[in-house]
């Protein structure tokens, strides 16, 4: 069972780098979408055996349709609606964007190991993994042009808080993983609303036109 | 017996100060090769000017009338202060030499007014000169009336110049003297003698205490020029005690010597006024600040 | 009893300018139920004055009030007795001279709020002469703060009043700041904010000196000593003339009144502090007059002129501070009364010739010196008035100014004696001559403004047209020229309060005090007898002269040396007489001069005018100002717009955080 | 106390129910009195913990639910005569997200369990958000994305930073809760390190919310575009709340042994904000945006007084109460001179107490107020932090805040007194922006409570900022 848990992080890792590297959004959002519907699974690996099935089970499923059906497809309804073009050329350039991600996770492998965990890490990659992705994400909101690729970091970032809130998922209730779901659809939702907005107010969704307001 | 030597000493100072002029005027003209005017002249002076008729501008006002009244009243009252000849003042009290300075101030004060009143750029010529001036000299004055307080241990006039002031000399001999010669050169520029002013210039351009009297006439000039010769005599007993420290035991003989005194001064002052030329306006600044400097390193010695 | 007559006093004055608002539409009425007040409460306040000065001990009266670690606490002791002197009888004064000067029936709401204002000043600085408690204390000085300020808005139109009342504001504000620390400071040494507990504090030790810079700043920046001074000139000339009466007669001696109560919290004050007031007030005095001899606007001058009697004050104040720091108690007597005779002193006086240059600018309707000439003929009871007040200001022998300059003189002197502990301040005695020169260029500069103002020819059409001030502008300007006159002949009689006033402050023993005031008293008698004497004299000579020229003398033209026509504007004008001083100072200010020279053999229209700014706020205060605003706006880069560097700037907080916590290691 | 918080929402979904747009502003008005009734019952009542301990009343939650009632009901009235001038747009989104908004903030001041605590403050930030995009027009909507886009990165710092917080009491012996009680309770248990670093994450996340310093670069764009009354609840409300929590965590620092390294914290923030805000505001061309400068410049100084502790943490409390009335006066009268003059640059804008009788001389009391002048309440607060800072032995710090008081009092003073004094000159269009009852209202009364909490502080109130102090007092 550790293997494939094990399997699970490494895929979302790589994923995370994927995202990074991809130049067509629409080709970042499904890999996205693919990342989320991977992490659903984890909590059915890492159910140890006191915990009640029914609870696991609702999460994980819970998980897989926000993450990896509806906000998807959202963003891609609005992609179409916004008729914005494909390409997704960030500030800094692809590859500084990829070398700092690859930094933060190589930085996040080394150091989690020293990070003295009061409780027995479910599993060893779960706490270098998540971080990585929320380091991912953060990079993602802040080398990005288009409004929609921030929509997409703030994503990563909220799927790498959902794997850390599994390392408390036994003692923690229900209420931690509803907390990171809740916010997730909150704050996409508002932020599809937003981004029709913007398109149809300036007919493009480049953030560059959004900096009128400065001292 | 006090008081008696007091109130002589004051009458001399009110009787004789014209003939201080008229020394002066006859020490000059000794030097021109003339012989000059008559020691009385100054009293005929006056009684000649207390007769005449006044005449007064339109333009001016109760101001002008009231300036040389003013400052002659300043003078006598300054004269109450002043010991002359060791004898003691009428009215010595410890500070009693900073109203005498402040007094000769309002003399000055009024002085310069009524020569705005007339309206007349050369009187306001005169009036700016002289008060920048006397701002220069308020300090040296001070300063050497500081040394003599530390000196002499006391703060009235009258203890300042007491008797004892010779025995000061042998210990405070370089400090006094240099106080002494600041003061000459205070008396020199307040009574616009000739290095900084020259009393009987008639271009009114270089004049600083004659012009700001131009406008004056009859009564008003007499009590001006009274106010004047009252005034030098003032500063001529303050620097004769202070130079000339000859012991004498009693008050009279000391009296008469101080007299001599006074006389030597005017034939002092009148050789200065032959000897010396006027200096540039630019350079009397320079001058008074000088003596300030001398009055200051009095008071750095004698501090020490 | 006495200090609840003191809240009496306060309430009444504080709320004198309700009367007006609330009888605005009978403008008159209110107007004079507003003065009537204002003098009401201003005499209750003089009695308990008087009364808490013959009685034993100081009154006091705590109220309850719930302000954190405040106390409605109030005392009156022989220190703010006398300062409440100033504090009340100016304002009544100027409140009977507004009702001809400011008249509410002519100029309405402006004048509703003046009084309004006007009222809330009274009170609240006489709140604080009164105050036992830092926390009221501060609240009262910051309410009177800022009803000067609006005080100084009253023409609130004009562009160069908005820049003095917020320069001023600025000032204000930042001095209450440097006096929030202080107390801060002193609320921890001494526990509690009540006067009473910060008695007798050690003067050693950082902290006190640090209490002792900050309190120079605060209370230095309310009174205006030199390098503090920039906000002063601009309030007190764009505020109308019976307000600056009041800002410049009473509310700069409020920054005395707290330099002297921070003073008298410490026991044995080190000799440095006497030492550095001396030299503040020494520079004040000098560079004060130096500039008020180079103005043009006669409300500026005078503004120069309070900085310069506040040099004097502050001369005073650092000789009792170096009195109490060799015990001499002779030398603390004589520099406290000087201290605080002066600042009663320069009260009249200043008021007294505030309102005449009121009188002149309600007049002609200028206020350059430049323009007037002439005036005594038109307005001769002002003219006399106001020669009085500039005879006090020089310190000249009959009238007070003497009197005050008179006891900094003999303290200064005392100092010259090897009397007290060891470090004999000799240099101290150097402080006489500096008050010469002062002395010798305010005589300068009083003449200069006498002369421009009220004799002469007129110099323009203003000049020519003018007409005398009115019975109830001349009355309180009588009054403080009687007040000046019986100061300067009876100097005597306040000595034997002062000594009392003087030993609450400083905590020596009333009998040394008492003595060196005996002393100084018998020789105050004999200045009055020589005073004396000058008037008898000077009727006799008055006499004489009448008896000679008892026929009509004939009138002529001025002698101007044969010159056929001279005109009005060849006359020497207010800069003519200062040049040559105002070229001695070139140093401290830079003059702006505009020459348009001659040229040609018949030369058109040609013209020399000087303007001489603040230095301190024109190469001070204003240079630093801009610096920092570019530095600003470099700061503020072109890109902060952009979402990405906001979230930047919210990823680097966080990671500088956490790396403070890995490397900074807190304990 | 549960009804406190569900009567709110209640009413938020009768507002989006009713069609007509006249009567909505009515429901708010209603909705805010009947909360103000509720918070004067708390005070009196005191109640017991509600929800098995999810929810309970203490000092500092009380503090900050009266101050956020207050300006809500100043915000209800003038409300009705903000929506009279602007009948043409529809107001239904907007009294809707005002009261979900005075609900969540009403959970905020009660949540004891620090989970539920980030929760509500997460439906601050979506209620916030549509209230910013009231004037539909591009600039509002830049700001709305950017207020949403940074804050909630900044939420999501702080779960992260709650996770680590739970993390931390998830120890060996630990109480393995997020329950504030519990958590103070077993303070010696909780393992020091992750509490160090969920209080660095944490500070982050709500400093975002408050605005303090390196985080705070939403509030300008945020205050400018938004309509005075809700940069008067943003400040007063939802800034206060984001410090109430801020409060919570310092409190659990304390607790676990950690309180030096939470004040050392607070107090580098502190000091931080209030120089980002004195460098900002320097010529300050938008007044609004200068308002939005000051709330971060007062946000720094509650920083600081808590970091500070002892005396100076009851200074904050008092000067948080204080802060947010005076800035309720500020925006509101802000919002009326924007009005009336049709332009928030201070070129365009002159002589605004000539032309608003009302609010132009209440935006400079306001002004005075609130760089604290004596007779009114900041004074008192900025003293007593002042003096704390003096009583705890850090004078550096001190002088450092009262040299930024003062360059931050000559910055704002001069753009104040431009705008205020001068003649307006002719307005070119008709006059029909200009002081009413109900826009001039609530910010008079604002200013006459501020004044009187100047003069005459009640024992009750002070004794609530001690209670709250102690808790986080070193």
């Amino acid at each position: 069972m550790a293997l494939w848990t094990g399997f699970v992080f490494v895929l979302v890792v790589g994923l995370d780098l994927v995202v990074l590297a991809s130049s067509r959004l629409r080709g970042a959002i499904r890999t996205v979408a693919f990342q989320g519907a991977v992490m659903s699974a984890l909590p059915l690996l890492l159910a140890s055996e006191h915990h009640q099935t029914v609870h696991v089970l609702a999460l994980a499923l819970g998980a897989l349709v926000v993450k990896g059906v509806v906000i998807p497809g959202m963003m891609l309804w609005a992609m179409r609606e916004a008729a914005i073009r494909r390409e997704l050329e960030p500030i800094v350039g692809f590859v500084p964007s990829m070398v700092l991600g690859a930094v933060g996770v190589a930085l996040a492998f080394t150091y989690s190991g020293s990070l003295p965990l009061p409780i027995h890490a479910r599993h060893t990659l779960l706490v270098p993994s998540a971080l990585s992705t929320v380091w991912t994400g953060l990079i993602l909101v802040m080398t990005r042009r288009k409004a929609v690729a921030q929509v997409l970091g703030f994503l990563v970032v909220e799927n790498g808080i959902f794997v850390f809130g599994l390392l408390l998922s036994d003692f923690m209730p229900f209420m931690v993983e509803a907390g990171v779901l809740l916010d997730l659809l909150a704050a996409i939702f508002v932020m599809g609303i937003v981004i029709f907005h913007i398109n149809r107010e300036f007919a493009s969704l480049d953030t560059r036109r959004l900096t009128s307001l400065r001292d | 017996m006090r008081h008696l030597v007091a109130l002589v000493a004051f009458l001399a100072f009110l009787l004789l100060s014209p003939l201080l002029l008229g020394v002066v005027n006859r020490v000059k003209a000794v030097f021109a090769g003339r012989t000059g005017a008559p020691l009385l002249q100054p009293y005929r002076d006056l009684r000649r000017l207390l007769g005449k008729q006044a005449v007064y501008s339109r333009t001016t006002t109760w101001v002008f009338r009231a300036g040389p009244v003013v400052g002659l009243a300043a003078v006598v009252a300054a004269g109450l202060l002043m010991s002359f000849g060791g004898a003691p003042a009428l009215l010595p009290f410890p500070g009693d030499f900073i109203l005498f300075a402040y007094l000769l101030g309002l003399g000055r004060f009024f002085t310069a007014l009524a020569a705005l009143d007339t309206g007349s750029s050369f009187e306001g010529m005169g009036a700016a000169r002289e008060v920048t001036f006397a701002s220069f000299a308020e300090p040296a004055l001070f300063l050497c009336l500081v040394v003599l307080v530390r000196a002499t241990g006391s703060m009235s006039l009258s203890g300042m110049l007491r008797a004892e002031l010779p025995e000061i000399w042998h210990t405070q001999g370089p400090a006094l003297l240099l106080a002494a010669v600041a003061l000459l050169v205070v008396a020199l520029a307040e009574n616009a003698r000739i290095p900084v002013d020259d009393p009987n210039t008639h271009l009114e351009l270089t004049m600083i205490h004659e012009v700001m009297v131009l406008d004056h006439s009859g009564p008003d000039l007499a009590f001006i020029q009274y106010g004047a010769s009252l005034k030098l005599f003032l500063f001529g007993a303050l620097v004769v005690r202070l130079a000339l420290g000859f012991p004498f035991s009693s008050t009279w003989w000391s009296l008469l010597a101080f007299l001599g005194g006074m006389a030597l001064f005017a034939v002092v002052l009148g050789t200065i006024e032959s000897t010396t030329a006027r200096l540039r306006l630019i350079r009397v600044p320079q001058l008074l600040v000088a003596a300030s400097i001398m009055g200051a390193f009095a008071l750095v010695l004698i501090l020490r | 009893m006495i200090a609840t007559l003191v809240v009496v006093a306060i309430l009444v004055t504080g709320a004198s300018g309700l009367m007006a608002v609330a009888f605005h539409r009978r403008p008159a009425l209110g107007q004079a139920l507003a003065c009537a007040a204002m003098c009401l409460g201003a005499l209750a306040g003089v009695v308990a004055a008087v009364a808490a000065l013959l009685a034993p001990a100081a009154p006091e009266l705590a109220l309850p009030w719930s302000a954190p670690g405040g106390a409605f606490a109030l005392r009156v002791d022989g220190l703010a007795a006398f300062f409440l002197f100033p504090v009340l009888i100016v304002p009544a004064l100027g409140s009977l001279y507004g009702v001809g000067y400011f008249p509410q029936a002519r100029l309405g709401a402006k004048a509703i709020r003046l009084q309004l204002f006007f009222g809330l000043i009274t009170g609240s600085m006489a709140l604080v002469v009164v105050a036992a408690n830092a926390i009221l204390f501060l609240a009262a000085w910051e309410v009177m703060a800022l009803a000067g300020f609006f005080l100084v808005l009253t023409e609130h139109q004009e562009r160069d009043a908005q820049r003095a009342a917020f320069v001023y504001l600025a000032a204000a504000h930042a001095g209450n700041l440097a006096l929030f620390a202080m107390f801060a400071l002193l609320g921890r040494m001494a526990g509690s904010y009540d006067f009473s507990a910060m008695a007798g504090l050690a003067a050693a030790g950082g902290a006190a000196t640090a209490v002792v810079a900050l309190a120079l700043c605060g209370f230095g920046m309310k009174a205006g000593i030199l390098p503090l001074h920039f906000w002063l000139p601009g309030a007190h000339s764009s505020a109308p003339s019976h307000v600056s009466a009041l800002m410049s007669g009473v509310m700069l001696k409020i920054g005395v009144y707290g330099l002297l109560r921070v003073a008298g919290f410490f026991r044995a004050p080190p000799a440095a502090w006497g030492t550095a007031m001396l030299v503040l007030g020494g520079v004040s005095a000098v560079l004060g007059v130096a500039f008020a001899l180079a103005q043009h606007d006669v409300k500026r001058l005078l503004a120069y002129h309070s900085v310069e009697n506040i040099g004097i004050i502050a001369m005073g104040m650092g000789l009792a501070l170096l009195g109490r720091a060799r015990g001499d108690a002779a030398l603390v007597f004589l520099g406290f009364a000087a201290a605080v005779l002066h600042t009663v002193n320069h009260a009249t006086f200043k008021s007294l010739l505030f309102l005449g240059a009121g009188a002149v600018i309600h007049a002609t309707g200028t206020r350059d010196l430049d323009h007037l000439g002439g005036l005594s003929r038109a307005m001769p009871r002002t003219a006399a008035l106001f020669l009085v007040g500039a005879a006090a200001i020089c310190g000249l022998p009959p009238l007070n100014g003497f009197a005050s300059e008179w006891l900094v003189y003999l303290a200064s002197l005392r100092t010259v004696f090897d009397v007290g502990a060891a470090p004999h301040p000799h240099i101290a005695a150097v402080a006489a001559p500096v008050l010469a020169l002062v002395g010798g260029l305010a005589a300068a500069c009083f003449v200069k403004v006498f002369g421009t103002i009220f004799l002469g020819h007129p110099r323009s059409h203003h000049a020519q047209h003018a007409h005398e001030a009115s019975a109830s502008m001349l009355a309180p300007m009588l009054v403080l020229a009687v007040v000046c006159a019986a100061i300067g002949l009876f100097p005597a009689a306040l000595l034997p309060a002062l000594a009392r006033a003087a030993a609450g402050w400083s905590g020596l023993p009333l009998e040394g005090l008492g003595r060196s005031a005996a002393e100084a008293g018998n020789s105050a008698w004999r200045v009055s007898a020589v005073a004396a004497a000058l008037i008898v004299v000077g009727l006799a000579v008055a006499l004489l002269r009448r008896r000679l020229l008892r026929r009509p003398q004939p009138g002529a033209e001025t002698w101007g040396c044969g010159f056929a026509r001279p005109t009005a504007r060849m006359q020497y004008t207010g800069s003519s007489v200062a040049g040559m001083l105002v070229g001695s100072f070139r140093w401290a200010f830079f003059p702006h001069t505009k020459v348009v020279a001659p040229h040609g053999v018949f030369p058109h229209r040609s013209m020399y005018s000087t303007y001489v700014p603040d230095t301190a706020l024109e190469r001070g205060i204003v240079p630093a100002l801009s610096w920092l605003a570019q530095l600003a706006a470099r700061a503020r880069s072109r890109f902060l717009g952009a979402v990405q560097f906001q979230a930047l700037l919210l990823v680097s907080g966080l990671v500088a955080l956490l790396l403070w916590l890995a490397f900074g290691g807190v304990q | 106390m549960l009804l406190l918080l569900l009567a709110p929402l209640a009413f938020a979904a009768l507002a989006f129910a009713i069609p007509s747009g006249r009567i909505r502003p009515r429901v708010l008005l209603v909705g805010a009195v009947l909360h103000a009734a509720g918070v004067a019952a708390l005070w009196v009542l005191r109640p017991g913990p509600a929800l098995g301990g999810w929810l309970a009343l203490d000092a500092a939650g009380l503090l900050t639910l009266s101050t956020v009632s207050a300006v809500f009901l100043a915000s209800g009235v003038y409300v009705q005569g903000y929506l009279a001038t602007h009948p043409e747009r529809d107001n239904r989104v907007f009294v809707g997200s005002l009261l979900v908004l005075l609900s969540a903030m009403t959970g905020v001041s009660l949540a004891q369990n620090l989970g539920l605590l980030w929760v509500i403050i997460e439906i601050t930030t979506l209620a916030t958000a549509p209230l910013i995009y009231f004037k539909h027009d591009a600039l509002s909507l830049e700001a709305t994305w950017k207020y949403l886009m940074v804050c909630s990165l900044g939420i999501a710092l702080a779960l992260l930073g709650t996770f680590f917080l739970a993390l931390a009491s998830a120890g060996p012996g630990g109480p393995r809760t997020l329950l504030l009680s519990d958590l103070v309770a077993a303070g010696g248990t909780l393992s020091r390190p992750w509490v160090r670093i969920a209080f660095a994450f944490l500070l982050a996340g709500y400093g975002t919310k408050m605005g303090l310093a390196p985080f705070h670069t939403w509030k300008p764009d945020a205050y400018g575009e938004a309509p005075g009354v809700l940069g008067a609840l943003l400040a007063a409300g939802v800034t206060n709340v984001a410090f109430l929590a801020l409060v919570r965590v310092t409190t659990v620092c304390q607790a676990a042994g950690e309180g030096a390294f939470a004040r050392g914290g607070l107090l580098g923030i502190g000091l931080l904000s209030i120089l980002v805000a004195a460098v900002f505001m320097v010529g300050q061309r938008d007044f609004k945006r200068l308002l939005a400068y000051s709330s971060v410049e007062h946000m720094g100084i509650l920083a600081l007084g808590v970091g500070l502790g002892g005396a100076a943490a009851a200074g904050a409390f008092f000067h948080m109460v204080n802060n947010g009335l005076t800035k309720g006066v500020l925006f509101f009268a802000a919002g009326n001179i924007h009005r009336a003059f049709g332009s928030k640059q201070v070129d365009q804008v002159r002589g605004a107490a000539r032309r608003l009788p009302i609010s132009g001389p209440l935006f400079l009391l306001g002004f005075l107020a609130i760089t604290g002048s004596p007779p009114f309440s900041p004074f008192f607060s900025e003293f007593a932090i002042l003096s704390g800072a003096f009583h705890v032995g850090r004078p550096v710090v001190a002088s450092v805040f009262l040299v930024l008081l003062a360059l931050i009092f000559v910055t704002m003073g001069s753009t104040v007194l431009h705008i205020v004094q001068g003649d307006p000159g002719a307005d070119e269009e008709p006059r029909q922006f200009h002081d009413r009852v109900l826009t001039a209202g609530p910010p008079l009364v604002l200013m006459l409570v501020v004044l009187a909490l100047g003069l005459w502080v009640p024992d009750a109130l002070t004794a609530l900022f001690e209670a709250a102090a102690s808790a986080v007092r070193g």
